[in-house]
């Protein structure tokens, strides 16, 4: 693989950009991998990468129906952040950001995470004490999070509208500084190219059409447009589209798909220094490196696998961000599309091996997975390279919905009185 | 020097009316009718803007909504609109305009090095530098990034226009008002089908107000349109909407209009909305969003004065401009001939058409021949010079070997190109339908209808006028019967001249320039070249989509309208692949770019979210309580004295309470009226308690879970009669278990007769709470005994308060006695007012939620949601004895009986008390056994409610803590930032504990 | 903002009068004591997510208060039929025949 | 307002000044009266309207009046029925005693909302600022009732007449539903 640089850049320029190769190859399946992993987003290649890089196995396939990354990785608010409340979640993502930092290095692909911080803001007296519980509760974790006044908060973010008269006054916000976002697509291309130098097949435009299990009921090998792989392990990474993909071994997931919206504005010169996330009035605010403004709205109230949602969750999310932020009222809406956000009860994921011998899924993570793909593909790949979980993400079991040991992180922001 | 570039006549503009406007501060004169970019094209100004990587100068290239190249600020008001497109931008007295994205100025842009060092910024150049060292990519590397990104600045000051909003329904919705959809327009509302038909234009007619050759029914098409649009407004069943922009179009063909109001007008009246969102539901939709010219890929094609061919007859025939002296025609296309001809008939020196095609058609080779333009057939342009303007084209002779060879150079002013039309699939594509390649028309056209919709006229690639009328007649009639099964006979317009164009180009054309020095723009506002696309198929981006990524052609303020065919194009012959297998890019929605305030329209301040007040906000505002947001209930937080701060009013209301009588608004609580012979077996079912053996008149806490097991609602429920409960949920709960309960009765058990009625505004409630309770309350009741027999703790009954109905609680959320008074709503402000001058006279206080905290923890009631957080069982509660032991089941019990229910080392409720009774401990910390945890210890609980007690004389703190029940007693410890606290497990009753208060 | 027809007011709606009360005919078990942890568990947590033709319960919140069964398909989110609640279900491969899945 | 449907219930409240008062479009509160939810099976449907004074409709969105008396369809085993303010006790009293024995539900509610009366040939587009029903009188005639959303407020409507709606809410959501409504209508005051 040639390695990234300016120097490389530069040299590239005397040669018209005419002898860069390619960042991966378009592979014919092989007939057997050691593990087959089905979904080429961010989490399925991170995966992917980290078996071939910290546990050598090579002999990796990730199957993808469409393009790589062009799942809710592609399609998401990239924002990044690990104040989770419950110390089984914080571990996780904390685990995620300690890889965020420094993955542009490992990866040798600028996967431009900016820690330029996530506010959340509190807006109730209930707010404020559930703020208070996740900053206590990050701390004693060793997770970044602090309590900012609104006049902070209003430092930070200086377009944040902390006037008392509006219909819900800030009154404080707990802010993660190394919270911030990264570039989505570098993501997918980053562990995509480095996956694929260590002898990973990414194989697009591949549906897989069934997962074939023994009389043992372990797994053979998977069903797919490009023929039958043979395979011991299967990893299913398969976001919105798990459910399916599960059935096809035959285990019921406590899962449902959601339509997930989000918008970009036009291009304005800087307008916002951080993230911003309200719960209480549903919003979510950063803006890009290329100046849009990008806006993230809440799920649709049923299950879709549209990836179109309806207008009035727009409005909400755009009068939202506009009663925090009255001048961008006469900013415009560029873009709007959606993704497919799969949910469990509790709103933490699963990750974990199943019933069936060599099945392995990783799903569950709702409107917030992108935030966790380093962290979520290192265990992933450890638990199905040492058919035993990480003891990161071992509490993430599919078993927990049945013994009633949740991990609720939407119980947990419970509305008072 | 004014408007040298106006012809002496014709247009559409207003002559009569002169307009100053100015651009970037220099003033100059447009008329009515004119765009901000016709107004400028007028005045010679071609230069409006930098694009967004190199900062290279760019012209106005288009005459409609796709602009990539024309944005502007406007300011008004003392704040600026960023990125209007100039195109769009109605000219009125007084516009001010500004260019954006250079400094210091249009003219010297130091941006502008960019362009020098573009070598070096190849697509996704990014990706591949910027990573060393490790801290300066947010330090120095984004921020430097980021400011030369962006493209106009964003509004500073808070936007005080209104957006309107309509929700609208009709038979047929048509989006656009081109021969095709006036046509299809009419052919609806002939059959009494309700019509609406908007155009993003602000005049209706769309290509045919810039045709001055054909004639429709022998008039001139802007004759005809104007007639057409005279009849349709006679008709009561058609609406028309000019500058309505139909921008995203959504399941169950529902349709967002965009329709901009004022902002064309000098001085609008406030009272109009600046824009209003129309919400249509149409049963049917015809979709003649026309087609637009597609650029062709020269080196150097993006220089100021290079503009589509049809954009150019545009500012001729309907703005009565001229784009330059000088006009090169550089084509691949018939329609492209006609600009010249109508320019050469305005006496504008069309300099050469250049022709692609080795042989064009003779009749048009006829025509120019007769006006003495010179013809280069087989002739493509390789280069352009001049920096800021347009002034010669290099051309290029194409050889049978696919080379080219230098056919010199020709000085001109402007160039007018055309590689040919691209159908407007948008809206087609949004209403999720897939469109298909048609190699005929050289484009992609709509495909199966997949919603009640069909494309009329150019959005389908049908092209010329007779057949676009017609079809736009055709598909008007059959959206009106298919939406209202009706017919009418329609007399369809003749139509002559327009006649279809033939000949198209896709993708990068051929030269003989150094190919690695020259730049051949694709997408123009974000810099992509061909060279950019091929690279990203170099380096294995396969999918239209990465490439779209990798490079950002189509991600611009267009959303790739002008680009992503000759995108595909160049893309398809990279991978070496039909252009139909590397797929195409998804069209979102909005169609352009749709203001922010027009989503939000009303909402804002409180009518953000309904913010709803209980009959005592009068009182409470005029004595100085103080507010928080509860949900959308406001409910008083406080009500500081003169003086004082929250905490010594709390203080002081706490003691007061406790001394002698307190009065609280517990109006928002969610009261709900059960009712019907089944009653108390639905109760019985719902929550955890017994209710059948309660008897009428008397109360009891209910404690309400899910069927998981955990704690979800809590209550007090009194029976007023055999079938009769009233309920009472928590203020933010109450939706939620009214909805719970509507469900089970609905689907689970509708067998039972018993229906629930929501009565949480129907009644007012003012507690009157303390040891002088009754002395408060006794005058003003009638019909209720009120001593400690027949009345005691936990009852309820019906009477009279000051003569009007009530119903009066005794119960206690404070320890002390307590009557809770329900009177019908429009008496609670009466009720509240009498009771707040009683308790004057005991020496009482009106007292807020704070202190319902503070005395409720001082006797160990759990707030849901606050001591509970959807992961507490009862038993973790300490509140087994609210379990109905007998009962076989009820919601939550299955749940309960789960493993990780009944483990060991539950969190338990609990009280704690710091060592140091000065010391309070913040709601939310943390609790550890060990006075210094390491970091990542796993906290055994945490605080959940935390005070100072004045009926303790100390802080107090409810806690959950893992096995809890058992440490009564024993230390723990808080750690802080600044030092561990040493805590000690209590029961969490600290005041009271026999409850001898509440029975008095 | 889909379009529903509410069976007993007979008449279309906006969607934002209901309420989706998820996954349609999961019945609470008779005698809850009777199950086992999977059992409860799959009546509380375990959905079919259904990709194509599913079935939900809907409720008209904003409207006549009543449950309601739809037929969806999934993936077009085109409603196929509406049924009351105490109506059985219907052919769902009929159905989906018709609707040309 | 002869011609309007129950205006011998629902009257302009005399002591509250119009809320608007545009040539087009006029917003009046309406008195206080009675309101009573009614709940029960189908066998009890003519014995209640009886005992009320005016049938339960039984067509869905349909209203049934008589003299001071109008019962309104609010779904298929749910009824409103409004009377005047001083009438509460003894419609309550009369229909209780005539279904004793038949399960039901009579729930007063005359306080948990308030009702605005608009009319004015803009009354239905004003409505449709913040309400997505088709108001059109083929597919809204008078007479109609129904439940649904403006903006962010649940709310009622029935149609009393071509250019009159009687809007109710629950009371806390007033302020917001006659504020927006007050506020959308300006336009048809610009010059």
């Amino acid at each position: 693989m040639k390695r990234y640089s300016f120097l490389e850049l530069a040299k590239n320029a005397f040669s018209a950009h005419q002898n860069w190769g390619r960042q991966w190859r378009a592979p014919e399946p092989k007939a057997e991998y050691d593990v087959v992993i089905i979904g080429a987003g961010g989490h399925g290649l991170a995966t992917a990468y980290y078996l071939a890089k910290e546990h050598g196995v090579r002999n990796v396939a990730v199957l993808e129906k469409g393009w790589l990354g062009g799942g809710n990785t592609g399609r998401n608010t990239t924002i990044v952040r690990s104040n989770y409340l419950w110390e089984e979640s914080a571990a996780l993502y904390n685990h995620a950001i300690d890889l965020w930092d420094g993955l542009s290095q490992e990866l040798n692909y600028n996967v431009m995470y900016s820690a330029r911080g996530v506010m959340m803001l509190a807006h109730t007296v209930h707010d404020v004490q559930v703020a208070q519980r996740h900053i206590h509760a990050n701390r004693l974790a060793g997770v970044q999070n602090e309590w900012l006044t609104p006049e902070q908060a209003k430092e930070y973010c200086p377009p944040l509208n902390i006037s008392k008269d509006i219909r819900y006054p800030v009154m404080g916000a707990a802010l993660q500084r190394v919270g911030g976002t990264a570039r989505h697509d570098a993501v997918a291309w980053g562990y995509a190219r480095g996956a694929d130098d260590m002898g990973v097949d990414i194989i697009q435009n591949c549906l897989v059409t069934g997962i074939k299990r023994g009389a043992d009921g372990a797994v053979e090998g998977v069903e797919t447009a490009k023929g039958f792989i043979k395979t011991k392990k299967v990893g299913v990474v398969a976001a919105g589209n798990t459910t399916n993909v599960m059935d096809m071994a035959g285990v019921r997931m406590p899962l449902e798909s959601y339509p997930l919206q989000a918008l970009v504005s036009e291009p304005v010169k800087p307008a916002f220094p951080c993230v911003v996330m309200s719960n209480t009035i549903h919003a979510y605010i950063s803006q890009s490196d290329k100046g849009e403004l990008v806006i993230g709205a809440g799920t649709d109230q049923f299950i879709s696998y549209s990836q179109t949602g309806g207008i009035h969750i727009t409005n909400h999310t755009i009068d939202a961000i506009c009663e925090l932020f009255p001048h961008f009222r006469r900013m415009r809406m560029l873009r709007n599309w959606g993704g497919i956000v799969d949910v469990t009860p509790d709103r933490s994921p699963i990750l974990s091996k199943t019933p069936v011998s060599g099945l392995y899924v990783n799903c569950g993570w709702g409107t917030g997975g992108f935030k966790a793909t380093p962290g979520s593909g290192h265990v992933f790949a450890h638990t199905i390279a040492k058919d035993e979980p990480h003891s990161i993400n071992a509490p993430f079991t599919i078993d927990r919905f049945k013994t009633g040991r949740l991990i609720d992180e939407a119980a947990a922001a419970a509305v008072a009185h | 020097m004014s408007q040298p570039f106006r012809t002496e006549k014709g247009g559409r503009i207003d002559r009569g009316q002169q307009l100053t406007f100015t651009f970037d501060g220099e003033e100059m004169q447009g008329h009515k009718g004119d765009t901000l970019a016709s107004a400028l094209l007028a005045n010679g100004v071609h230069l409006v803007g930098r694009s967004f990587k190199y900062h290279r100068p760019r012209g106005i290239v288009t005459a409609g909504s796709e602009e990539p190249n024309a944005l502007v600020g406007v300011y008004r008001k003392g704040d600026q609109t960023p990125n209007l497109r100039a195109t769009q931008v109605e000219v009125y007295q007084g516009l001010e305009a500004i260019s954006q994205n250079r400094f210091p100025s249009l003219g010297f842009d130091v941006g502008a090095v960019n362009d020098l060092l573009s070598p070096l910024f190849p697509a996704g150049f990014y990706y591949k530098t910027f990573m060393w060292p490790k801290a300066f990519w947010d330090r120095v590397y984004e921020p430097v990034i980021r400011a030369a990104a962006g493209l106009g600045k964003p509004p500073k000051n808070p936007d005080h226009d209104t957006y309107g909003n309509i929700y609208a329904h009709c038979d047929v919705l048509v989006a656009g008002s081109g021969p095709a959809g006036l046509a299809a327009a009419v052919a609806a509302a002939e059959t009494g089908a309700k019509v609406i038909l908007c155009d993003e234009q602000a005049e209706f007619g769309g290509s045919l107000l810039s045709d001055e050759n054909a004639t429709i029914d022998g008039k001139p098409p802007a004759e005809w349109v104007r007639d057409t649009i005279v009849k349709l407004q006679g008709m009561d069943n058609v609406t028309l909407l000019s500058r309505t922009t139909a921008f995203g179009y959504f399941a169950h063909n529902y349709i967002a209009l965009a329709e901009r109001v004022t902002e064309h007008v000098s001085d609008p009246d406030p009272k109009l909305p600046r824009e209003r969102l129309w919400q249509v539901r149409a049963k049917e939709v015809v979709i003649a969003s026309g087609a637009i010219e597609r650029p062709m890929v020269f080196p150097e094609n993006d220089r100021p004065g290079i503009l589509l061919a049809d954009a150019g007859r545009t500012y001729l025939n309907r703005y009565g401009v001229k784009v330059g002296n000088k006009v090169l025609i550089a084509t691949a296309c018939d329609t492209a001939w006609q600009a010249a001809f109508d320019l050469a008939d305005h006496g504008v020196d069309v300099v050469a058409i250049a022709d692609l095609r080795e042989t064009p058609p003779e009749n048009l080779v006829a025509i120019a021949q007769a006006r003495g333009i010179r013809v280069e057939a087989g002739c493509v342009v390789t280069g352009t010079l001049g920096r800021k303007r347009v002034k010669a084209a290099l051309l290029g002779r194409l050889m049978t070997s696919g080379q080219v060879a230098s056919a010199g150079q020709v000085a001109c002013d402007a160039i007018l190109m055309s590689g040919g039309w691209t159908p407007t699939v948008s809206l087609y594509s949004q209403s999720r339908g897939k469109v298909v390649w048609d190699e005929t028309v050289g484009a992609y056209v709509p495909g199966k209808s997949v919603q009640h919709e069909r494309s009329a006229g150019a959005a389908k690639g049908l092209y010329g006028l007779q057949a676009t009328l017609e079809d736009g007649y055709a598909a008007g009639e059959a959206a009106a019967k298919a939406a209202i099964g009706k017919e009418a006979k329609v007399t369809y317009a003749a139509a002559s001249g327009g006649e279809a164009g033939q000949g198209a180009v896709l993708g990068a054309l051929p030269h003989d320039r150094n190919a690695s020095r020259v730049k051949a723009f694709v997408d123009y506002q974000n810099d992509v070249t061909a060279k950019d696309i091929k690279l990203a198929a170099r380096e294995g981006m396969q999918s239209i989509e990465h490439i779209k990524r990798y490079t950002t052609t189509g991600m611009a303020t267009d959303q790739g309208r002008l680009s992503n065919m000759n995108a595909l194009s160049i893309a398809s012959g990279a991978l070496e692949k039909p252009i139909v297998d590397v797929g195409l890019t998804t069209f979102r929605l909005p169609y352009t770019p749709t203001t922010f305030g027009l989503f939000a329209g009303v909402a804002r301040g409180d009518h953000f979210d309904p913010v709803r007040k209980t009959p005592s906000h009068d009182w409470v505002v005029a004595n100085g309580g103080v507010y928080e947001d509860v949900g959308q209930w406001k409910r008083t937080w406080y009500f500081p004295k003169s003086g004082e701060d929250m905490h010594a009013a709390v203080a002081r209301e706490c003691a007061t309470v406790r001394e002698s009588v307190g009065l609280f608004d517990a109006s928002t609580l969610g009261k709900i009226e059960v009712v019907g012979p089944d009653a108390a077996e639905f109760l019985e079912r719902m929550y955890t308690n017994p209710w059948k053996k309660l008897a009428p008149g008397r109360c009891r806490y209910g404690l309400m879970l899910n069927d998981a097991g955990f704690i979800v609602d809590d209550g007090v429920i009194g029976r007023l009669a055999d079938d009769r409960f009233h309920v009472t949920t928590t203020t933010g709960g109450a939706p939620s278990v009214f909805a719970t309960m509507e469900d089970y009765l609905q689907t689970e058990w509708p067998d039972l007769d018993v229906w629930i009625t929501s009565t949480t505004e129907q009644y007012a409630v003012a507690a009157v709470q303390g040891p002088k309770a009754r002395e408060v309350i006794a005058p003003f009741i009638e019909g209720i005994d009120l001593s400690a027999d027949p009345f005691p703790h936990m009852s309820v009954k019906e009477g009279t308060f000051c003569g009007v109905p009530c119903r009066l609680f005794r119960i206690s959320f404070t320890g002390e006695l307590g009557f809770e008074i329900n009177v019908p709503r429009r008496h609670g402000k009466m009720t509240w007012e009498t009771l707040a001058g009683e308790i004057e006279k005991h020496n009482g206080t009106a007292y807020g939620t704070e202190t319902m905290h503070v005395l409720r923890a001082e006797k160990g009631y759990i707030i849901v949601g606050q001591d509970t957080d959807g992961t507490v069982t009862p038993q973790d509660a300490g509140m087994s004895w609210a379990i109905g032991k007998k009962k076989h089941d009820f919601v939550g019990k299955r749940g309960l009986e789960r493993p990780d229910l009944v483990a060991e080392n539950r969190k338990q409720f609990v009280g704690l008390l710091t060592k140091d009774p000065k010391v309070k401990l913040e709601e939310g910390a943390q609790i550890t056994v060990a006075q210094n945890p390491a970091t990542g210890t796993p906290a055994e609980g945490h605080v959940t409610s935390s005070y100072y007690s004045p009926a303790m004389g100390r802080t107090i703190a409810l806690a959950i803590v893992k096995n809890g029940h058992a440490l009564h007693g024993k230390s723990l410890y808080v750690p802080m930032p600044d030092g561990s606290i040493e805590v000690e497990v209590t029961s969490p009753i600290f005041f009271d504990k026999e409850g001898a208060r509440l029975n008095v | 903002m889909l379009l529903i027809y509410c069976p007993y007011c007979e008449v279309e709606r906006p969607e934002t009068e209901f309420h989706n009360g998820g996954e349609a005919h999961i019945a609470r078990p008779a005698d809850p004591s009777k199950t086992s942890d999977e059992e409860w568990a799959e009546f509380l947590y375990m959905r079919s997510n259904v990709k194509g033709i599913a079935v939900e319960r809907w409720r008209h919140i904003h409207g006549c208060g009543r449950f309601f069964n739809v037929v969806r398909d999934t993936v077009s989110d085109k409603i196929l039929k509406v049924y009351k609640v105490d109506d059985p279900m219907p052919d769902l491969e009929a159905l989906a025949k018709e609707a040309g899945r | 307002m002869s011609d309007l449907l129950a205006n011998d219930v629902i009257t302009p409240d005399a002591g509250e000044t119009p809320l608007l008062s545009l040539p087009d479009v006029s917003i009046l509160k309406a008195a206080p009266m009675t309101r009573l939810s009614l709940r029960l099976r189908k066998a009890a449907i003519p014995a209640a309207g009886e005992a009320f004074g005016a049938n339960l409709p039984v067509t869905p969105l349909g209203a049934e009046i008589s003299a001071k008396r109008a019962a309104l369809w609010m779904g298929p085993d749910e009824w409103t029925l409004l009377a005047p303010e001083d009438e509460l006790q003894a419609v309550f009293d009369g229909i209780e005693a005539k279904l004793d024995g038949q399960p039901h539900s009579l729930t007063d509610i005359s306080h948990r909302s308030e009702a605005l009366i608009v009319s004015g040939p803009k009354a239905s587009w004003l409505l449709n600022t913040g309400i997505f029903v088709d108001f059109s009188l083929e597919k809204f005639p008078v007479g109609t009732v129904t439940r649904t959303i403006f903006h962010k407020s649940p709310v009622m409507i029935w149609r009393t007449g071509e250019d009159t709606f009687v809007v109710e809410a629950w009371v806390s959501f007033m302020d917001y539903v006659a504020g927006i409504l007050v506020e959308s209508a300006q336009e048809l005051a610009a010059a």
